[in-house]
């Protein structure tokens, strides 16, 4: 402790994009670590706890953070100007959680689109009133000038689809643990790993840690979702017939889902050379299907209700097709 | 990591390819491909001087990739591939792209081909660029055969093994040694006694230390890979085990049942008898009907099961030459007998067949040709008043006149077909059927012995149907091809087999009920999957159900595929609307 | 209809010259090759595998042989060397015999014993009926009275009743060849068609245009069977039909349209004979290749009767009665069996057959054409 | 102007491209539409090339193997077939037409079927029309 002293503080900006902030909270989640992340870090830009307008970090010169966590995607306009802003003013640009990272839960919006999605917000739900048929502007006037309002976009954007990225930091939301040691690596002046690595996270998949038991007899007759069965609490989930994505997501989240009797579902994204963890899981499952029956095969897949969802729930707009198309 | 250094080579194949694709235009034009050094095209790349071509540019340009735009690579990979060892570079560094067959041949716009030709060669040097170099790998060979099967083409290749004094297990399902060839009289065009040809070779197989030979048997099981294979047979009930470095798969065929052709009704005209049993009666000595009676009139059907599209379409071979050599026998033996032949077509093709069809059709023998698509033979019962026992109706395709002829007895010239446990068997020893249900070899042209799984053979007519000389011509160059691989001591296995990277496998086991050589297993300890890579033949599955990309299967890697897709899909290369 | 296959048939039909029937294996080039093959009209092929099946009905009801004019280039280009030409020149032979209701063409041809017998029967009646019945004083003016002698009444309503019986023989047998051909395999000829078709017959008799096109190799085959056919047929008529005419006394001037009538066919027949003869003697020519015994006393007898009579015609005019009489009296006896049998029931017929088989092939084809009309009316 | 899609075709080494190779040897003429991509077995072939495929601008994909009972490696084909059925599933849900990706078994002997194959399979995504992946991609970037 007493040498950290001597070394300068860092920078550090914490920014929110699409997102729900559940990783602001996991931060705040740090607790008693809270005292050296402050003993080594000025927190120069934080919107949920600290009161620092954009055009103070408009006006800071460029490089002087030295590290920002942006957690949430890219949804509209100012998220893209912030993060376009955050990486001219920041040496070490983290994606911080599943939705920077690999598009999220707000990435599901991407089986939709912009119109769909405002005709059901401001037209069709049932608690609405809109006669006026008012939409969302992206200009207003009032009296005071025009105020400037974010566009909301068609697409949901993970971070290193707009800017570059310097590490990933995965998980909905990223285990505290896991952030203490990325920071105290990042502030004590550790060797980093090559820019654009994931950090934070194992290199082997969640069934090296999961303790359930695994057998090579991954024969899936039938599918079940998690409630249709009585889970016996220790067979791999995938041996049961619940389909869990913990082969295909990285380890390091400490199994916390399985733990808790529910499978995996990917948030902390795919191993080093996965591609598309969707569809490499899709290609497992598939394959343990057990027939041979191309009209039998056809009916146990109709089992997987929700193929999409089920297999890109955390990774859509980061996949290979990204999106739905028309 | 070493620079990327391509050579492009594109041939002419003659005109096969330079007719339908423009091959200069499409050297020129790849040469601004990234990290292409040389792009040339050749009139025969194949050929002596193309090979030098490319070991020269790779030792002057210094290059450490090859793609070769040209035939198939199931034709010519392999020469690519000695070349480049040739100049001293890893011969999986090389990667072909098929314009002559998936191109040229097969399309008939020029500038589309030209075009097309660009987008395969732009998948290859995608590709390519992610070759890593594999290095062969070879295990000793066991010096002992097993052959399947106990006819004359199983005989043939055992004694051709065994008197050079190698192991052979001979394997026979029946009780006896010897196959159809027992239950022939003569064989055509010279015949030759059948009896006399067999009967010396069983006592010489029998009397070989070198070949065990195992009656009433069959195979139960049958695991490894060339040079190392191992079985389990069961002999009447009796389970043994069995190692052997080669399989001779010389199952033989069996004879087509005519029941299903109405138009013979051959359940229940006990005069309508098949070639077999008509092969029985000459091996017995006397031609009779049932009754006792010397025929007077025998009519011959022919391709019966044969060259017809509700039965088997292909020709069953021997057929035509039997039937001719029958009508000789019974000439000899019924001299005033009128002989009639209801036949598609005469096939006469082979040593000595023209020869014995001119000299029977001198006999005073009636050849009749019938309508094989959708006309064939009825056979009726005759009346009193036609003094004879059946009428065959048919429609006689050379006079255009319907016809009909008397009949004392009619022999079915039946179809061969392939053994009804032929599926099961090909699947215990890894050989595919063909559209006929009988064994594909390697290359129809090219390597007619050999089959696609490495150290199994399939000789004689469980191949095709074969007459006796084919199938001893086959079995005993499958001999050969044994004892020269005997001889080297040891063989080349599989390189692009799967591997497993211990830093991702997690130990989901995904893989290991996969693979359908077993060659997956668990490391308990590890808590990784391993892979046998002897037992691998590189299909792929696992690693393609690998859900931690933990597997890569070798020079078919997620990258090497996906950069391929990129080069074909290439912008650049997109077809225009026409 | 269904008809049996005899193989017994083509053993029998070797004794009317059949042969090598057996090496055709159907390629067929006879039937490309022929210039007078038409569409659906396929021979010799057909007619070959008629044979090799031992189709009786089928080859009945077959007039292709007479259709051929035996010009020899299917023999000549058989690659199986089959023969089909010298197969249709056969099967004229045994058609000849299925016509003939008497069974003395069988006889002839199966048989030929009885050929030569009843040939030499023939003669010696001719030559008796002389010796009993001719008043041997009659003879020293037998050149210039020849229309005088009563006897020659007989000899000539004896020639016109030959002429009748052979007429009637050869006319009975050309309807059991129109039964056999047209009515048998029931061609429904549309009767209209009898009548046009009857002005093809005598065209093609006098010209015999179709052995045109048989004339592969420009030698003028056509010309000399014209030159016989029409002298013969000339002689024909001029000395049975008009005997009256000749058995006179006067001798007319050279120039006169009988005696220059006379000349031409005589002209005719020697020429046409020489030809034949020198042609089977030397075999050179694919269609000379195979006498039959039946094509050789043909020849001898028509050149013996032609000899004979202008050795007749010039001991008349030069006045030598006694040599006059007795070559007349060889001259009538070469000629009675030589009209008796070649005419009817040998190889002279054809002159017969082959006409009315022209005729009949054009009733077969309006009827087939009629035939294929009504099907595609009724398909439309 | 008829519209001329991009195909890419995944064929098995063994069956498949050998048959496409026996319809080049015949002289078969078919659609110049496809490119093949040769894989050792149909087993090898996983989602992720598929919708790379699509990604990259193909307008169809076709995947051909063995005969079902005739994989040179027993059961690989089996394999495709089980991920074929999800992955149609899955890229119906993406809002794209399930029959632009299509499996189809042909062995080494039918080549003329691959020709024919290769020209209906055309004909069908011609009718399908252009596939909208890559333009959507390139909207988002």
């Amino acid at each position: 402790m007493g040498n950290e002293e001597k070394k300068p503080k860092i920078n550090l900006a914490i920014y929110w994009g699409a997102a729900c902030g559940g990783c602001c909270v996991s931060v705040l989640d740090v607790h008693e670590s809270l005292f050296d992340v402050v003993a080594a870090a000025d927190l120069v830009f934080w919107p949920i706890a600290l009161d620092i307008k954009y055009k103070d970090v408009e006006a800071m010169p460029d490089g002087f953070i030295d590290v920002t966590l942006f957690n949430g995607a890219v949804r509209n306009s100012e998220n893209e100007y912030m993060a376009k802003l955050l990486r001219k003013k920041t040496k070490i640009l983290v994606a911080y959680g599943s939705c920077s990272h690999m598009g999220g839960i707000p990435g599901l919006a991407n089986f939709s689109d912009k119109e769909s999605l405002l005709q059901r917000v401001f037209d069709d739900t049932e608690s609405t009133e809109n006669p006026k048929k008012i939409r969302p502007q992206t200009e207003y006037e009032v009296k005071e000038g025009v105020l400037d309002l974010p566009e909301f976009y068609n697409d949901v954007k993970t971070l290193d689809q707009v800017v570059n990225v310097d590490y990933y930091l995965p998980g909905c939301p990223p285990q505290t643990e896991r952030l203490v040691e990325v920071f105290m690596a990042i502030v004590t002046g550790a060797e980093l790993p090559p820019p654009g690595s994931v950090v934070g996270a194992l290199v082997k998949s969640q069934c090296d840690e999961c303790e359930r038991k695994k057998s090579d007899n991954k024969k899936i007759n039938k599918f079940y979702r998690p409630w249709e069965i009585e889970d016996d609490g220790e067979t791999c989930f995938l041996e049961q017939g619940v389909i869990c994505l913990g082969p295909a997501t990285r380890g390091g989240c400490g199994v916390r889902c399985i733990k808790g009797n529910a499978p995996c579902r990917g948030c902390y994204g795919p191993p080093p050379d996965v591609i598309d963890p969707g569809a490499k899981m899709m290609s497992a499952i598939a394959t343990m299907i057990d027939s041979d029956d191309p009209e039998e095969i056809a009916a146990i897949v109709e089992q997987i209700d929700d193929p999409a969802g089920l297999f890109y729930r955390f990774s859509l707009p980061s996949s290979i097709l990204r999106r739905t198309i028309k | 990591m070493e620079e990327t250094r391509i050579g492009l080579y594109v041939c002419w194949c003659g005109t096969n390819i330079a007719k339908m694709v423009d091959v200069e235009n499409v050297a020129k034009e790849m040469e601004s491909m990234p990290n292409v050094v040389v792009s040339k095209d050749y009139k025969y790349m194949c050929s002596d001087p193309g090979q030098d071509l490319i070991i020269k540019d790779i030792k002057e340009h210094n290059l450490n990739r090859v793609v070769v735009s040209a035939c198939s690579p199931r034709i010519h990979e392999l020469t690519f591939r000695k070349a480049l060892e040739n100049a001293g570079l890893n011969p999986y560094m090389f990667e072909m792209a098929n314009i002559r067959e998936h191109d040229s041949w097969v399309h008939t716009d020029r500038e589309e081909a030209t075009r097309k030709a660009k987008t395969l060669i732009a998948g290859a040097l995608n590709r390519v660029r992610w070759h890593e170099s594999l290095e062969k790998r070879t295990v000793d060979m066991n010096p002992a055969t097993l052959i399947i099967g106990g006819g004359i083409a199983g005989i043939s290749a055992a004694l051709e093994i065994a008197d050079s004094g190698k192991k052979v297990y001979l394997i026979e399902k029946s009780d006896k040694l010897g196959g159809h060839l027992l239950n022939v009289d003569l064989t055509y065009p010279y015949m030759y006694s059948a009896q006399e040809m067999i009967k010396p070779k069983i006592d010489r197989i029998e009397n070989n230390p070198d070949i065990d030979i195992f009656l009433n048997t069959q195979i139960e099981d049958l695991t490894g890979y060339v040079g190392n294979f191992q079985t389990k047979i069961s002999q009447d009930g009796a389970e043994k085990e069995l190692k052997f470095g080669s399989i001779i798969v010389a199952t033989g065929l069996r004879a087509f049942n005519p029941d299903s052709i109405k138009d013979y009704d051959y359940a229940n005209f006990p005069n309508v008898i098949t070639s077999v049993e008509f092969e029985a009666m000459l091996k017995s000595g006397k031609i009779l009907t049932k009754e006792g009676k010397e025929p007077k009139n025998i009519s011959i059907i022919h391709c019966v099961g044969s060259r017809n599209h509700d039965y088997h379409e292909y020709c069953s071979r021997t057929c035509c030459m039997t039937a001719l050599k029958y009508s000789n026998q019974i000439r000899s033996a019924l001299p005033d007998s009128h002989i009639y032949h209801a036949y598609a077509d005469m096939r006469a093709f082979g040593k000595g067949c023209e020869e014995l069809y001119t000299k029977t059709s001198g006999k005073d023998v009636i050849f009749l040709m019938y309508d094989q698509k959708n006309d064939l033979p009825k056979i009726k019962k005759a009346s009193v008043k036609d003094k004879c026992e059946m009428l065959i109706e048919l429609n006689e395709k050379l006079s255009g006149e319907s016809v009909e002829v008397a009949a004392d007895m009619v022999i079915l010239m039946v179809a061969m077909e392939s053994n009804d446990n032929a599926k099961t068997l090909g699947q215990t020893v890894g050989v595919s059927l063909c559209g006929n249900e009988f064994y594909i070899e390697k290359h129809p042209k090219l390597d007619p012995v050999a089959t696609t799984t490495d150290g199994v053979y399939v000789v004689g007519s469980c191949q095709s149907p074969k007459d006796i000389p084919d199938s001893v011509s086959q079995a005993r160059a499958a001999a050969a091809r044994i004892l020269a691989k005997i001889n080297y001591g040891t063989v080349e296995v599989e390189v692009t087999t799967a591997v497993v990277n211990e830093e991702l496998c997690c130990g989901c086991q995904t893989c290991v009920c996969v693979c359908p050589y077993t060659a997956i297993s668990y490391d308990e300890e590890k808590n990784v999957s391993v892979v046998n890579e002897v037992l691998c033949k590189g299909c792929g599955t696992c690693g393609s159900a690998c859900p931690t990309g933990a597997i890569k299967c070798r020079h078919y890697t997620d990258q090497q595929i996906l950069s391929q897709i990129e080069g074909l899909l290439s912008k650049s290369l997109e077809l225009q609307e026409v | 209809m269904i008809q049996r296959v005899n193989p017994d048939l083509k053993k029998y039909l070797v004794k009317y010259g059949v042969q090598d029937w057996n090496e055709c294996f159907h390629c067929g080039n006879c039937t490309a090759i022929c210039p007078l093959t038409d569409q659906g009209f396929l021979f010799p092929r057909k007619a070959i595998r008629q044979v090799q099946m031992g189709l009786k009905t089928s080859l009945a009801s077959n007039f292709d042989p007479w259709l051929c004019y035996y010009c020899g280039e299917c023999s000549e280009t058989c690659p199986r060397d089959a023969n089909p030409g010298e197969l249709m020149m056969s099967l004229r032979r045994y058609l000849t015999s299925v016509y003939d209701w008497t069974g003395f063409s069988k006889l002839f041809y199966t048989k030929k014993i009885w050929e030569f017998l009843t040939i030499i029967i023939l003669f010696i009646l001719v030559i008796a009926s002389f010796v009993v019945w001719f008043p041997k004083e009659q003879i020293a003016n037998f050149t210039t009275y020849i229309g005088d002698h009563s006897f020659l009444k007989v000899i000539e309503a004896g020639d016109l009743i030959m002429a009748a019986v052979v007429a009637f023989v050869l006319i009975s047998n050309i309807f059991r060849m129109w039964y056999l051909t047209i009515l048998k395999p029931k061609y429904k000829v549309p009767f209209i068609e009898y009548f046009r078709g009857i002005y093809v017959l005598p065209g093609v008799f006098a010209s015999q245009i179709s052995f045109r096109k048989c004339d592969t190799d420009g030698r003028l085959y056509w010309v000399n069977h014209l030159l016989l056919m029409t002298g013969y047929t000339l002689m024909f008529i001029l000395v049975v039909v008009f005997l009256p005419k000749f058995q006179v006394s006067e001798v007319y001037n050279w120039y006169h349209w009988q005696r220059l009538l006379g000349y031409y066919a005589t002209f005719g027949l020697l020429f046409g004979l020489s030809a034949m003869f020198i042609g089977r003697w030397r075999k050179k020519s694919e269609k000379f290749k195979f006498s039959h015994l039946s094509d050789w006393l043909f020849i001898i007898m028509l050149f013996l009767t032609t000899l004979t009579g202008i050795l007749v015609h010039i001991f008349r005019l030069a006045d030598m009665p006694y040599a006059t009489y007795y070559l007349y009296i060889i001259h009538l006896a070469v000629l009675v069996p030589m009209i008796c049998v070649e005419v009817p029931f040998s190889k002279w017929s054809h002159l017969a057959y082959r006409p009315f088989s022209i005729y009949f092939y054009y009733l077969k084809k309006a009827a087939l054409s009629k035939q294929h009309k009504s099907k595609l009316a009724a398909a439309a | 102007m008829s519209f001329q899609p991009t195909i890419v075709s995944f064929l098995c080494n063994w069956c498949s491209y050998t048959g496409a190779d026996l319809a080049g040897t015949s002289r078969m003429k078919y659609a110049s539409n496809i490119r093949i991509i040769r894989v050792m077995c149909s087993g090898r072939i996983e989602p992720t090339f598929v919708l790379k495929a699509f990604r990259e601008g193909a307008d169809g994909v076709l995947i051909c193997g063995c005969h079902p009972g005739d994989c040179h490696y027993h059961e690989g084909n089996y394999k495709c077939l089980r991920r074929f059925h999800l992955l149609q599933k899955y890229i119906k849900q993406m809002g794209m037409d399930e029959d632009r990706l299509q499996l189809k078994w042909i062995s080494a002997s039918e080549g003329k079927q691959f020709a024919e194959l290769a020209d209906s399979f055309t004909e069908e995504i011609r009718n399908l029309g252009p596939c909208k992946v890559k333009e959507v991609m390139e909207t988002l970037t």
